[in-house]
C-alpha cells in the first residue's frame, strides 16, 4: 500500500521503480480503513491520525500513565518529551498494541480501536521503532523485516524487490542480505525504519531514535523524516534532546509523572522552557570549567594493540597503536560513533581482556599484566556503559551491591570474611549521600530505576576514593535530575586530584566535562581536539573518519 | 503362574506387627520371598523361583508374601527388605539372586530361628540354604550342542556381565565346544564388564549378536537375562542360525514365540526345583534344608531343553556327554 | 519491619507447603486413577516411614543424598550444571576403596587419606568438564554427561583380577580390597540398626557449605558469577578461572557421596557399589534451592519416600507409585517457587513504588519510580 | 533471573583482517569433496590395517540403527531450542515414547505404536511447554523435572500394565512389554546382493563404498526413512517458511517478534511440542527396533541427542552428522571393534597429521606442535599394538564425542535467547 501512496506523491517515479509483481500483487495486506493520501495533504479537515484520551497504565506500584491525553494531527512531526520513566515508551507501547491500556481509549485516524497485539497496530497503519532496537542478530536483514509480515511479499525474490524499492526509494541503503549481527548503529536504525515502512506504516512512532546517532547520522535521520512528513505520514517522536526536538517537530507534548503537563509550539519555546515545564527546574549545563589538570600522569597508555577472534575464526584487529596519557586532576574525553573500539579500550584498562601489545601505567606501576581486582584494589573506579551487565547484580539487594567489586576493601570484608554489616552501613551511607531513591537496602537492585541504579554505582565507585576513574556513558538514560548529580561528584573528586577516562555518545557532555578530547575510530586514536573551541559538529564529523589530526585549534598537549 | 499378581497374599499381617523382635513363630505365615530385579512375571530365573513357591503354596496353602527389587538398590534395601519379610514372621524368606549374598549374612545372623534361601550364592550359616546351579555343566551341554549344530564351524558366547556367575556359563560352553569339535571357532563377548545393566539391555545385545552373525557365526548362546531377547531376535532373522537360550526355557516364552524356531534349546536353572525343596522341608517336613545345596545335571537342578526337538539328530551324542558328568568322568571347570 | 519479616517467612514456607499438596494431589488422582485407595496409602507411608528402624534407615539414606545435593547446588549457584556428580562419586569412591583397601595403618591416619583420595579423584574428574568448558567453550551439560559414560568404564577397566580387583566367587561381584576394620568409621548405635557415622562429616561439610559461600569473599564471588557473569567479571572475578574452582569444590565434594557407604557400610567397593545417587542429587538440590538447610529436608523426604515404597509393597501397592510422587514433587516444587517468587518480586516492587509515593509527596522534583 | 531477552545492540567492530568476514558455509561442492576424501582416507587406513569391518554393510547398519534414535532426539532438541527453550528433557519424552510405543504397538499395531508414541512424547513436551513457558520456570530445571516424572510414570504404569492379564501371557513383565510386531523395511531389490558381492572381495575403496552404500539401503526400516524424511522436512520448515522464520525468530529475539505482531508463546507452545513428539519417535524407534518396551531401554540417548544437536550447531545437517558420528562409534563398540578401533587409531593419526600441517601453514605453530605429537604418540601405539582394550573401544563413543566438542565448541553459536525466560509484555 506504501507503493500505491508513493504513486500519488511521486508520480515520476512510479513507473519505472516499481517491479510489476509487487505492485500487482493482490496479497498486500489490506486492511486499512483509513482513508489515505489526500486526506495527508489536507491535514486541518482531517480527523487526526492518533487521539489518546484518558489514558492509565498501572505497573506494581507504579503509575506509569495516569490519564493521559494527546492528539496527533496527520502529517506532523509530534514531539513527546519528558524525565526518565515519565511514561512514554509505555504509552507508546500501549499505542502500538504491545501493552494494554487500564482505562482511556484510543483512535486511529478517527476510529476507536482496542490492539489485542502488534498486529493489530499494525494493520491499522501503525509503527514502531523502540528505544531499544528490536531486532535478531543471528538472522539476515530480509528476515528481520519481513518477519511477521510473510503474507505481503513472501520471504524470498519478492519481499528482497520490495525492501530494495523502498531502501532506494527513501535512500537508507539498507543491503538485505547481510546479518543483522554486521551492522553499526545507524544501519539497525535504518533497517527499523524500513521494518515499519515495509508494513506500510502511516503513523510511526520513534522512541529516542536519536540516542546512539551522531550527529550527521540524525541529521540525515531527520531528513528521512522530513521527506516522510512530506508525504503525508504522521511521525511520533521521543528524544531527551532537547534541541533536536525543537529543530524537527511541528508539535511538542510534555509528560511529567504518567501525565500530560502541556503542549509547547517548537516555534515559539526555547530548550530552557521546555526543560522547566519536564521537570520544574533549570536544565543544568555541564559548563563551569576551571582547569585543576597537573603535570602528574595518572593513567599512561602505550601502543595498546588489540585482536579478538571471532566465532569463525576470522581474526579482527579492534585496538590499535592507542597511546595517551591522563594527569592527575584530568578529565580524558574519548568521542566515537559507538562500536569504534571504545568498549574494548575499557576493557582493557580495566583488565578485563589480555592485550596482544600495549603497555599500561598507572600512578607510576606497570599494570599491563595485573588482573581486574588488583586493579580496582590499586584505585581504578569503574562506571561500566552498561550497568545491567557489568554494573549489578540485579537479584541481589542494593547492600550487595555495594560490596560488588570492592569485595577485597573495606569496609566490606576483613580478611577474607565478608562483614554484612559494615556493608549494610555504608550502603546507608550511599544511599543518603547520593540520593538514592529506595525504600530500603534489602531491596533487589532491579527494583530501582535506572537513575537510581546509576546512582547507587557512582556513590559505590566514588566511596573508594579512586585515583582514575573510566566513566563510560555515564549519565545514559538518566534524567536531567540525576545528570547534574552525576557530574557535579565527577567534577569534584577531578578538583582533588581523580583522574578520568570519560567515554560518551553525548557529546554535549563530552565537551563540556573534558579537559582533553580524543576521537577513536576504527580501533585508533585518529583525531584530538580542545574541547574549548570544538563544537559537536566538527567532532561529529570526525567521528564520522571524515577529519583526522588535530582539530580545530587551541594548544596542543 | 502368571495369573496372580504381587497383590496376591497381602492379607497378612502388617510390618509393624513385630518389628523389632527376633526369631518369627514359622507356623503362622506363609514363605517370604525377595525377588530380584523384574520379580515375578520376568519369565526367567525370579519366575521359575515364583513356580516352586506356586506349587507349594497349592500343596500347603501357604500364606505368602513377595516383594520385589528395584533398579539401583544398595546393600541396606536389600537387608531391609530380608529383614521386612523376617520380622513380619514369614518362614521360610527366600532370596532369589546372588546381590542378596551379604544382606542375607546380615539377617540371617539377627533371626536364628528363620530359614534363609539364597539362590545362586553362598552363605555359611546354620541357618541358609545356599542353592547353587552347576550351569557349567548345562552349559557344557549347550556347547556340546552348538558344536554339532554349527555348519560355518563358528560359534560364539554373550554373557551380561562379566561376573563370576556368568563365567561359569561361559566356561562350561567352551568346554563343551572344545571338547566335541576342537575345530570350532569359539567368539566370547561380554556386554559389559560391571554393569548391572547388562542384564537389561537388549539393544546392545542385539547388535553383539549382529556383529557376531556378519562374522559368520551361527550358534550364539546368549547368558544375559533380558537381554538375551535381543541376540535372539537377531539370530532369528538369519537363516540357519541358531539361538540358545538360558535359565529358563526360552522355547516356550510367549515373548520369544515368534522366534521360537531359532532356539536351539535353552540351559535350563531350576530354581522352582530347589525352591520348592526349601519349602517343604521347612513347612512340611519341618526338617528345614540348610547348607550349601548343589543343583545339578546329577539331581536334574540343571538340564537342557529339549522342546522344539531340534537336537534330535544329536540327541545321542549330548546324553553320553550328560553321562560322563554325571559319573565325574568329565570334570567342568567352572572358570574361563 | 516486623510485619514484614512474617510475611517473608510466610512467602517462605507457602512454596514447599505447595508443591506437597500438589504432588499428593497428583499421585492421588494417579492411586484412584489405576482404582487404589490414596488416603490409605498416605496412610502406610506415613506410618511405615516413620518406625524407628525406619528413621534409621533414612538418615543413612539421606546421608550421600544431601552430599549429592550440597555438590550440584554449589554448580548451580554458580550457573553450573553438574550432571556429572554421579561418575564423579563413583570414580572417586572406587580408587578411595582401591587406596583404602592396599594400606593397613592406624585409622586415624588411613581414614582421613581415604576422604582425602576420594575428594581428589572426584575433583580432578570434574575439573577435566570445568577446563574444557573454559578453555574450548564445551558445555559442562555434555562433558558431564559423557564423563560419566568413561567413568564407569575406567572403573570397569581397574575393577578386574590382577588389576585393582579381587573376584569374591562366593558373592558373584569383583570387588576391591576390604578396608581393615580398624579403618572402619565409628557408628552410632541405636536401638535398631547403626547410624552411619559419616553422617558427622555431611553435616560440617553442610555447615562449611553455608559459610564458604555466603560469609567469606571466595564465596561472594562464586555467587557474584552465578547471578551475572558479566557483572562479576567486571568486578574483577576471573570467571574463568572461577568456572574450573568451583567444579573442583563441587567434584570434591561429590568425592564425599559415596564415602559413608564406604567407611560405614561395605568397606569395599563392588560392582553393586550404589549408583545414581548423583542425580538423585539434582532432585535434592532442585528441592532444597541450593540452601543447606533445603537440601537436608529435601535429601530426608526422598529417602522417607524410598523407604515408605517398602511400606507400600507390603502392603499390596505397587511401590513404582513412588517414582511418581518423587517426579510430581519436583516439577510442582519448581512450578510453586517460581510462582512464589513471581508474587514475592511484585509485593517488592508494589513496595518500592508505595514508599516512593510516600516520599515523593514532600519532594516534587522526582519522578515516578 | 528477570532479565527479558532485550539487548541494546552490541558494536559491530570493524573487521581489519578477512574481508568481508566469511562466514563461510560450505558449499554443496566442497561437502562432496570433503566426504571423498574422507572415504578415500579409510579405506586406505582399512586396507592397511585389514580392519574390514571399519565400512563393512554391518558396520554401517548397525552405525545406522543406532544414530536413528538419537537423531530424533536431537531433532527434538532443535525445534525447541531453535524456538528459544532448552529442552532437557528430551529423555523423558523418549522414555514416554518407548513405553506408549510399545504399548499401542503390541495392543494394535507398530504403526499405531509410532502414533502412540509420538503423542506420548507431545504430552512430555506440552508439559514441558506449560512449565517453561506458562510458568516461566528455567528451562534446565523443568526438563530434569521431566526425566523424573516420565521415568516413575512409566514404571509404575508398565507394572500395571504389562503385568497382567493378556499382556502377561503374552510376555509381558513389570520391566517389559509384550513383543511388537516387526515394522515393514525395505531393501532395494538385487542392489544390496550386488554390493556384498563386491564387499566381500575387500577391494580397495571399491569395497568400502559398496559396504557403505549396502549398508544404508539393505533392510532399512521405514522409521529409518520416516527419520530422513523428518529431517529434510525440518529444513524445509524451519528455513524455507514463514512458519520456520518465526519460529526461529523467538529463539533469536522473542520480544523483537511480539513488537512485529507474532504471538511467541503459540511458535514456543509448537516448537516444543513438536519436539517432544520427535524425542517420542525416538522412543518408539527403540521400542520397536527392539520389539520391546525395556525399562531403562533409553539410557542417556536423550542427552546425547542434545550433545549431537549442539554439536551440530542447532543445525540438521551438523545435528545428522553428530548423530552419524556417535552411532559409528557405538556401532564399532558393541560389534566388539576392537580391531576397527585399532584400525581408527591410524585414522586418527593420519588425520592430526593434516590438521598439524594446516595448522603450520596458517602459522599457529604451537597447535601444529601439539597436533603433530599426538599424531606420533598415536602412531607409535597403533604400530605397538594388535589391538586396543576393550574399554577403549566402549569409551570411544563419548570420547569421540568429547574431543570433536572440543575442537568445534568455539564455532558453535546458539540460538541467542536460547533458555531465556521470556513473558509477554514486559520487553523492551
Ligand atoms: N513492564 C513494566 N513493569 C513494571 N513497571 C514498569 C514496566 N515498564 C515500565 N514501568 C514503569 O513505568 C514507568 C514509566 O516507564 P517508561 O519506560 O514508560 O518511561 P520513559 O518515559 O520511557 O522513560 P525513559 O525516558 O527512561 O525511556 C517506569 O518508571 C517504570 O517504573
Ligand atoms: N520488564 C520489567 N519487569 C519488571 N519491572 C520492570 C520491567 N521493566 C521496567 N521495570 C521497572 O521499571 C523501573 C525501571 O524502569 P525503566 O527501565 O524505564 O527506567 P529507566 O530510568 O528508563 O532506566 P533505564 O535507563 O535503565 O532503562 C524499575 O522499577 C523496574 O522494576
Ligand atoms: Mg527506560
Ligand atoms: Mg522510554
Amino acid at each position: 500500500m506504501l507503493s500505491r501512496y508513493l504513486r500519488l506523491h511521486h508520480p515520476a517515479r512510479t513507473g519505472p521503480v516499481r517491479p510489476g509483481p509487487a505492485g500487482s500483487s493482490p496479497a498486500k495486506p489490506s486492511p486499512e480503513p483509513f482513508p489515505r493520501g489526500e486526506c495527508a495533504i489536507n491535514a486541518s479537515t482531517s480527523p487526526p491520525a492518533v487521539e489518546l484520551r484518558g489514558i492509565t497504565k498501572r505497573f506494581p506500584g507504579v503509575v506509569a500513565n495516569h490519564d493521559i491525553d494527546i492528539t496527533v494531527r496527520s502529517g506532523t512531526v509530534h514531539a513527546l518529551v519528558g524525565e526518565n520513566g515519565a511514561g512514554k515508551s509505555t504509552l507508546m507501547k500501549i499505542l502500538y498494541g504491545m501493552q494494554k491500556p487500564d482505562e482511556g481509549t484510543i483512535a486511529v485516524n478517527g476510529e476507536q480501536v482496542a490492539f489485542g497485539d502488534p498486529g493489530d497496530a499494525i494493520a491499522r497503519g501503525i509503527g514502531m521503532v523502540h528505544q531499544h532496537f528490536m531486532l535478531a542478530d543471528n538472522l539476515t536483514v530480509l528476515e528481520n523485516v519481513v518477519l511477521g509480515s510473510e503474507k505481503a511479499y513472501g520471504i524470498g525474490g519478492r519481499a528482497r524487490a520490495r525492501i530494495k524499492e523502498i531502501s532506494d526509494a527513501y535512500g537508507l541503503g539498507v543491503r538485505p542480505d547481510v546479518l543483522v549481527e554486521d551492522l553499526g548503529v545507524a544501519d539497525r536504525q535504518r533497517v527499523e525504519i524500513l521494518k515499519v515502512l515495509y508494513r506500510g506504516a502511516r503513523i510511526l512512532i520513534l522512541d529516542e531514535p536519536t540516542a546512539v546517532l551522531v550527529p550527521q547520522e540524525v541529521d540525515a535521520l531527520f531528513e528521512n523524516l522530513r521527506g516522510l512528513k512530506s508525504e503525508g505520514l504522521t511521525v511520533i517522536f521521543i528524544s531527551h534532546k532537547l534541541g533536536e526536538v525543537l529543530s524537527v517537530a511541528d508539535e511538542i507534548t510534555v509528560i511529567r509523572r504518567g501525565t500530560t503537563v502541556g503542549e509547547a509550539d517548537p516555534k515559539k519555546t526555547t530548550a530552557k522552557q521546555l526543560a522547566e515545564l519536564m521537570v520544574g527546574s533549570e536544565l543544568p549545563s555541564p559548563e563551569t570549567r576551571e582547569s585543576t589538570v597537573t603535570t602528574e600522569p595518572m593513567l599512561t597508555v602505550e601502543g595498546l594493540r588489540l585482536f579478538e577472534t571471532d566465532s569463525e575464526g576470522v581474526e579482527r584487529i579492534v585496538l590499535d597503536g592507542i597511546g595517551f596519557t591522563i594527569h592527575k586532576g584530568e578529565i580524558l574525553g574519548i568521542a566515537g560513533v559507538e562500536g569504534n573500539g571504545q568498549a574494548e579500550l575499557v576493557e582493557a584498562v580495566m583488565g578485563m581482556r589480555s592485550l596482544n601489545a600495549g603497555v599500561l601505567t598507572l600512578d607510576g606501576r606497570d599494570i599491563t599484566r595485573t588482573p581486574t581486582r588488583r586493579r580496582r584494589e590499586d584505585g581504578i573506579g569503574y562506571i561500566p556503559e552498561d550497568r545491567h551487565r557489568h554494573g549489578l547484580l540485579l537479584e541481589a539487594p542494593l547492600w550487595e551491591n555495594r560490596i560488588l567489586g570492592h569485595v577485597t576493601e573495606r569496609p566490606n570484608s576483613r580478611g577474607f570474611l565478608i562483614d554484612p554489616g559494615a556493608a549494610r552501613r555504608d550502603t546507608e551511607r550511599i544511599v543518603r549521600e547520593y540520593d538514592v531513591r529506595t525504600p530500603g537496602i534489602e531491596v533487589p537492585a532491579a527494583s530501582l530505576s535506572g537513575g537510581n541504579q546509576q546512582k547507587l554505582i557512582v556513590g559505590r565507585e566514588m566511596s573508594h576514593l579512586p585515583k582514575l576513574l573510566i566513566a563510560a556513558h555515564p549519565t545514559r538514560g538518566v534524567d536531567v535530575g540525576a545528570q547534574a548529580q552525576i557530574w557535579d561528584q565527577i567534577r569534584a573528586a577531578r578538583r582533588d586530584g581523580l583522574a578520568v577516562l570519560l567515554i560518551s555518545a553525548d557529546l554535549d557532555e563530552l565537551i563540556g566535562l573534558s579537559d582533553t578530547l580524543r576521537v577513536m575510530y576504527r580501533g585508533r586514536l585518529v583525531a584530538d581536539a580542545d574541547p574549548a573551541t570544538i563544537t559537536p559538529e566538527e567532532l561529529g564529523s570526525a567521528m564520522t573518519g571524515a577529519s583526522a589530526g588535530h582539530l580545530a585549534g587551541g594548544e596542543d598537549r | 503362574g502368571s495369573s496372580t499378581t504381587s497383590d496376591s497374599g497381602s492379607t497378612g499381617g502388617s510390618g509393624s506387627a513385630s518389628s523389632s523382635s527376633s526369631g518369627g513363630g514359622g507356623k503362622t505365615k506363609g514363605v517370604g520371598m525377595a525377588y530380584d530385579v523384574g520379580g515375578r512375571g520376568d519369565h526367567s530365573f525370579n519366575d521359575s523361583a515364583a513356580r516352586g513357591l506356586d506349587k507349594a503354596d497349592g500343596e500347603l496353602k501357604l500364606d505368602s508374601k513377595e516383594l520385589t527389587a528395584a533398579n539401583g538398590e544398595t546393600e541396606s534395601d536389600r537387608v531391609q527388605r530380608l529383614d521386612s519379610l523376617a520380622a513380619a514372621g514369614y518362614n521360610p524368606v527366600v532370596a532369589v539372586g546372588y546381590t542378596y549374598g551379604t544382606a542375607v549374612t546380615t539377617v540371617a545372623k539377627k533371626y536364628p530361628n528363620t530359614t534363609f534361601g539364597l539362590v545362586d550364592s553362598v552363605v555359611d550359616a546354620p541357618n541358609v540354604d545356599s542353592m547353587v546351579f552347576a550351569t557349567e555343566q548345562s552349559s557344557y551341554l549347550a556347547g556340546v550342542a552348538a558344536a554339532l549344530k554349527t555348519k560355518t564351524g563358528k560359534v560364539g558366547f554373550i554373557g551380561g556381565v562379566q561376573n563370576t556367575l556368568i563365567g561359569t556359563f561361559d566356561a562350561g560352553f567352551a568346554q563343551g565346544v572344545k571338547d566335541t569339535k576342537p575345530s570350532v571357532q569359539l567368539t566370547r563377548e561380554y556386554l559389559y564388564k560391571t554393569d548391572p545393566r547388562g542384564f537389561n539391555d537388549a539393544t546392545s545385545a542385539a547388535a553383539k549378536a549382529q556383529g557376531m552373525l556378519d562374522k559368520g557365526v551361527d550358534v550364539i548362546y546368549t547368558a544375559a537375562g533380558l537381554s538375551g531377547d535381543g541376540s535372539i531376535q537377531k539370530v532369528a532373522g538369519k537363516s540357519g542360525a541358531w539361538a540358545i537360550g538360558v535359565d529358563s526355557d526360552q522355547f516356550q516364552d510367549p515373548a520369544l514365540a515368534k522366534y521360537k524356531n531359532s532356539i536351539l534349546t535353552s540351559a535350563i536353572k531350576n530354581v522352582d526345583v530347589a525352591v520348592y525343596d526349601l519349602i517343604n522341608s521347612v513347612k512340611k517336613d519341618n526338617k528345614p534344608k540348610v547348607g550349601t545345596n548343589s543343583y545339578d545335571l546329577a539331581n536334574n537342578g540343571v538340564s537342557l531343553a529339549t522342546s522344539g526337538n531340534f537336537l534330535s539328530d544329536v540327541q545321542a551324542q549330548i546324553d553320553a556327554a550328560k553321562q560322563k558328568i554325571v559319573s565325574g568322568q568329565i570334570k567342568v571347570s567352572s572358570t574361563p | 519491619m516486623k510485619k514484614f519479616d512474617k510475611d517473608r517467612v510466610l512467602l517462605g514456607l507457602a512454596a514447599p507447603v505447595l508443591s506437597v499438596l500438589g504432588a499428593l494431589i497428583v499421585t492421588g488422582l494417579v492411586l484412584l486413577a489405576s482404582g487404589k485407595e490414596p488416603f490409605h496409602a498416605f496412610h502406610v507411608m506415613l506410618t511405615y516411614g516413620s518406625k524407628s528402624d525406619s528413621q534409621v534407615y533414612i538418615l543413612n539414606k539421606a546421608t550421600p543424598y544431601y552430599l549429592s545435593g550440597l555438590a550440584v547446588a554449589i554448580g548451580f549457584r554458580m550457573n553450573l550444571f553438574n550432571i556429572g556428580v554421579d561418575g564423579q562419586y563413583r570414580l572417586a569412591a572406587f580408587f578411595a576403596a582401591a587406596v583404602g583397601g592396599s594400606m593397613s595403618i592406624p585409622g586415624v591416619i588411613q581414614i582421613p587419606i581415604i576422604i582425602l583420595t576420594a575428594m581428589v579423584v572426584g575433583a580432578a574428574w570434574a575439573a577435566i568438564a570445568g577446563v574444557l568448558k573454559v578453555t574450548r567453550g564445551v558445555s559442562e551439560v555434555i562433558s558431564t554427561i559423557m564423563l560419566n559414560s568413561i567413568a564407569g568404564i575406567v572403573i570397569g577397566f581397574f575393577l578386574q583380577d590382577g588389576r585393582l580387583g579381587v573376584t569374591d566367587k562366593l558373592a558373584n561381584t569383583i570387588t576391591t580390597k576390604p578396608i581393615p576394620p580398624g579403618s572402619h568409621l565409628f557408628n552410632f548405635t541405636t536401638q535398631t540398626d547403626p547410624v552411619v557415622g559419616f553422617i558427622v562429616f555431611a553435616g560440617l561439610a553442610g555447615v562449611v557449605y553455608w559459610f564458604v559461600l555466603s560469609r567469606t569473599r571466595f564465596g561472594f564471588d562464586l555467587r557474584s558469577v552465578g547471578r551475572s557473569d558479566s557483572a562479576a567479571q567486571a568486578s574483577g572475578v576471573s570467571v574463568k578461572k572461577m568456572v574450573v574452582v568451583s567444579m573442583l569444590i563441587s567434584g570434591a565434594m561429590a568425592g564425599l557421596v559415596g564415602m559413608s557407604t564406604l567407611l560405614n557400610q561395605s568397606y569395599q567397593f563392588s560392582t553393586d557399589f550404589p549408583a545414581g545417587i548423583g542425580f538423585t542429587g539434582i532432585a535434592v538440590a532442585l528441592l532444597g534451592r541450593n540452601n543447606p538447610i533445603g537440601i537436608a529436608i529435601g535429601a530426608l523426604l526422598w529417602a522417607f519416600l524410598e523407604r515408605a515404597s517398602n511400606g507400600l509393597e507390603f502392603e499390596g501397592y505397587d511401590k513404582e507409585i513412588v517414582g511418581v510422587i518423587q517426579g510430581a514433587i519436583v516439577l510442582a516444587v519448581v512450578i510453586a517457587y517460581e510462582l512464589v517468587r513471581r508474587y514475592g518480586l511484585a509485593r517488592q516492587q508494589r513496595q518500592v513504588g508505595a514508599e516512593l509515593a510516600a516520599a515523593g509527596s514532600d519532594d516534587k522534583q522526582e519522578v515516578t519510580a | 533471573m528477570t532479565a527479558t531477552a532485550t539487548q541494546t545492540p552490541p558494536p559491530a567492530a570493524p573487521r581489519a583482517a578477512g574481508g568481508k568476514g566469511g562466514r563461510t558455509r560450505l558449499s554443496v561442492p566442497v561437502i562432496l569433496l570433503i566426504v571423498a576424501a574422507a572415504i578415500i582416507v579409510v579405506s586406505a587406513v582399512r586396507a592397511i590395517a585389514g580392519a574390514d569391518d571399519v565400512t563393512s554393510s554391518g558396520q554401517i547398519a548397525g552405525a545406522l540403527t543406532g544414530a536413528v534414535p538419537i537423531a530424533l532426539a536431537g531433532l527434538g532438541g532443535l525445534w525447541s531450542e531453535r524456538a528459544g527453550v532448552v529442552n532437557i528433557g528430551l529423555e523423558g519424552m523418549m522414555i514416554l515414547g518407548t513405553f506408549f510405543g510399545a504399548w499401542a504397538g503390541w495392543s494394535l499395531n507398530p504403526w499405531m505404536g509410532v502414533l502412540a508414541g509420538v503423542l506420548g512424547g507431545m504430552a512430555g513436551g506440552l508439559l514441558h511447554a506449560i512449565v517453561t513457558v506458562t510458568f516461566g520456570v528455567d528451562q534446565i530445571i523443568a526438563g530434569v523435572a521431566i526425566n523424573i516424572l516420565a521415568a516413575g510414570v512409566t514404571a509404575y504404569l508398565a507394572k500395571r500394565i504389562f503385568n497382567v492379564g493378556k499382556a502377561a501371557t503374552e510376555g509381558g513383565t513389570p520391566k517389559q512389554s509384550p513383543p511388537i510386531e516387526d515394522i515393514k523395511s525395505f531393501t532395494v531389490p538385487g542392489l544390496s546382493h550386488w554390493l556384498s558381492t563386491l564387499e566381500k572381495h575387500h577391494w580397495f575403496l571399491i569395497s568400502d563404498l559398496a559396504g557403505i552404500v549396502g549398508g544404508l539401503v539393505t533392510n532399512i526400516s521405514s522409521l529409518t526413512l520416516l527419520a530422513v524424511v523428518l529431517f529434510v522436512a525440518t529444513f524445509f520448515v524451519l528455513w524455507r517458511t514463514s512458519f520456520g522464520l518465526r519460529l526461529r525468530s523467538c529463539g533469536e529475539n522473542p520480544v523483537a517478534a511480539e513488537s512485529l505482531g507474532v504471538n511467541v508463546y503459540l511458535y514456543k507452545y509448537v516448537a516444543v511440542t513438536v519436539s517432544g513428539g520427535l524425542a517420542g519417535l525416538g522412543g518408539v524407534f527403540l521400542a520397536i527396533g527392539t520389539h520391546f518396551y525395556l525399562e531403562g531401554q533409553t539410557s542417556g540417548r536423550g542427552y546425547i541427542g542434545l550433545a549431537a544437536m549442539i554439536f551440530g550447531n542447532w543445525r540438521p545437517g551438523g545435528l545428522a552428522m553428530g548423530a552419524g558420528l556417535f552411532g559409528y562409534a557405538d556401532s564399532l563398540q558393541l560389534r566388539s571393534g576392537s580391531d576397527s578401533v585399532h584400525a581408527l587409531l591410524l585414522l586418527l593419526a593420519v588425520l592430526l597429521l593434516a590438521m598439524a600441517i594446516w595448522k603450520y601453514v596458517r602459522k599457529a605453530y604451537v597447535s601444529a606442535g601439539f597436533a603433530l605429537g599426538f599424531a606420533v604418540l598415536l602412531a607409535v601405539w597403533y604400530a605397538t599394538t594388535d589391538t586396543v582394550a576393550d574399554e577403549i573401544v566402549q569409551a570411544s563413543p563419548y570420547v569421540a564425542t568429547l574431543l570433536v566438542m572440543g575442537l568445534s565448541a568455539q564455532r558453535l553459536r546458539m540460538p541467542k535467547a536460547d533458555g531465556l525466560p521470556y513473558r509477554k509484555g514486559q520487553g523492551g
